[in-house]
């Protein structure tokens, strides 16, 4: 069994507990981390606003224009990928970064217009450099993992011959269903609950689309994509999605042990 | 005053129109994306995918 | 035969001419590059000087504060590297990054403190970044190669747990040399001159020690350091060593043609 | 005015003194590097190997 573990990029957001658990699994691991914040840190170290834009139907997101991309790939396969590889090679995971341009990892088609609205009225922002993931080469996966490496991978993916955003949860969901794995994500929030006001309600797993539907119906809030992400997962065959909380002490074995 | 390029109608804009907004031809009901200002510019606004998240 | 090419990482130098000899390369490749430039332009863009100190020899060099370090981590694995294995990737090479740090690629001991030399006196300054290359992870480009990747290394290094600097000069000689390859060193100028003011005199490359003593002899300014990469590679097992011009239309195959 | 950490003989210091600076003991040649200035504290200054580049 091959174990997918989606991260938190935040280097605020200490990973140890995480790092720890990863060098004790028994299974293959594929580790995907986004870093959203420690790009909001660079653009903001440059002294750069970052863009967020509202689409139509209400969603926010990051507007990434040439300047901003250049400032995520040093963000995410530069600053976060290093560091996680660092602290799982010291943590004893013989770890490989990778960016879902790597060997054509991450692959599919670009949307560089984006109709947002701003101040109530509708609009088309061009320039955008975001993409959707069609595809995933697990071979590149599979060799590093039959000889004993963990991939690290991370956005951005490589869309029409450029490296663009795209969505980390999205991409770890992508992975999970291209090994056919079990998706772990951990989140800093403690995760879904059908009644949000009381804790024993929490949505450990999810196995079933009966379960998924109930889970899409409690999600809320920025949950609402970690839903939508292990639906995707779950659709595009992977085995298990657990959405799990990186504050517990072992995160990813106690994850397994509820999902499994 | 400029025509809908879809049904050629007049279509009516607002003072403070700006390059990228997308504007509905009452007539038809078309949406028009304003390519320029000065002159004003329409073209049908493209059908964009919209996604639930990047 | 495997080779192994250096080539800058300045993203003013058009590398595109490297990039399609890559692609028409009959050996498998690994390519090496640096980046000093975008580690100096990101600092800029930061509002921080970058910072080079002289040693007591007169040899100068960056110091790598954990600030630079982090600016370090953005430019290289980050910003460079991610082009490069994008613009390798549309000339049909399936190109796959690594930092030093990725598998262990590159491993050694740290060096934290360093003797300088400021307005004519003797100091030591710690906190510096910076290492030298004692190990190459062989295994893990021989694992890439042997799928059909071409790995596209970059500084940093692994050193006592942390990732720090190291030249990239350097470390395409370790790359070289763990790999018996023969290395390719591009640069922006024309080559080492036993005259340098008469063009017809260019060393096109060493084979022997003999050869390389005279190289050596002839080297001067920054060229030193790449003499001094070259012969580390040499002696560390590289089958050959060629400097060449990156300007040069087929700057690699010219190189090898020279070289063989 | 200090005293030298190998030797014991008073070491020299000037005004302008600075941490990570090295003086040299002109009694016995030993290199000490400053790591205070007030006070004035000596150490040996560590060997470090010079290496041609980084
Ligand atoms: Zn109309
Ligand atoms: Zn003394």
């Amino acid at each position: 069994m091959t174990v997918v573990v989606k991260i938190g990029g935040a280097r605020a957001v200490n990973p140890e507990g995480a790092l720890a658990d990863i060098a004790e699994l028994d299974e293959d691991c594929v580790v995907v981390h986004g870093g959203s914040t420690a790009v909001d840190d660079t653009l903001d170290a440059m002294g750069t606003e970052p863009e967020y834009v509202e689409t139509p139907s209400g969603v926010v997101g990051r507007f990434t224009d040439e300047e901003t991309m250049d400032v995520f790939k040093m963000a995410l396969p530069g600053l976060v990928n290093t560091d996680l590889v660092t602290g799982l090679q010291n943590a004893g995971v013989d770890a490989v970064g990778l960016s879902g341009v790597d060997g054509g990892l991450l692959t599919g088609k670009r949307k560089s217009a984006v109709r947002v609205v701003e101040d109530g009225k509708k609009k088309i922002r061009r320039g955008d450099h975001s993409g959707t993931i069609q595809d995933v080469n697990a071979d590149l996966l599979d060799t590093l993992l039959a000889s004993g490496y963990t991939p690290v991978a991370s956005p951005p993916m490589l869309a029409e011959g450029t490296a663009v955003n795209t969505d980390a949860d999205r991409a770890a969901a992508a992975v999970a269903g291209a090994l056919g794995a079990t998706l772990v994500v951990l989140t800093d929030v403690e995760g879904v609950y059908a009644d949000p006001d009381d804790p024993s309600t929490r949505i450990e797993s999810v196995e079933t689309p009966a379960e998924y539907d109930a889970l899409t119906d409690a999600a809320e809030g920025f949950m609402t994509r970690k839903v939508m992400a292990a639906t995707e997962a779950l659709e595009s065959g992977a085995r298990e999605v657990v959405v799990a909380s990186a504050n517990a002490e072992r995160p990813i074995v106690t994850a397994l042990d509820a999902g499994g | 005053m400029t025509e809908c390029i879809e049904c050629g109608a007049d279509v009516t804009l607002h003072d403070d129109l700006e390059v990228g907004e997308i504007v509905d031809c009452a007539t038809c009901g078309a949406e028009l994306e304003v390519l320029g200002t000065d002159p004003v510019e329409l073209d049908t606004a493209p059908e964009l995918e919209e996604d639930w998240g990047e």
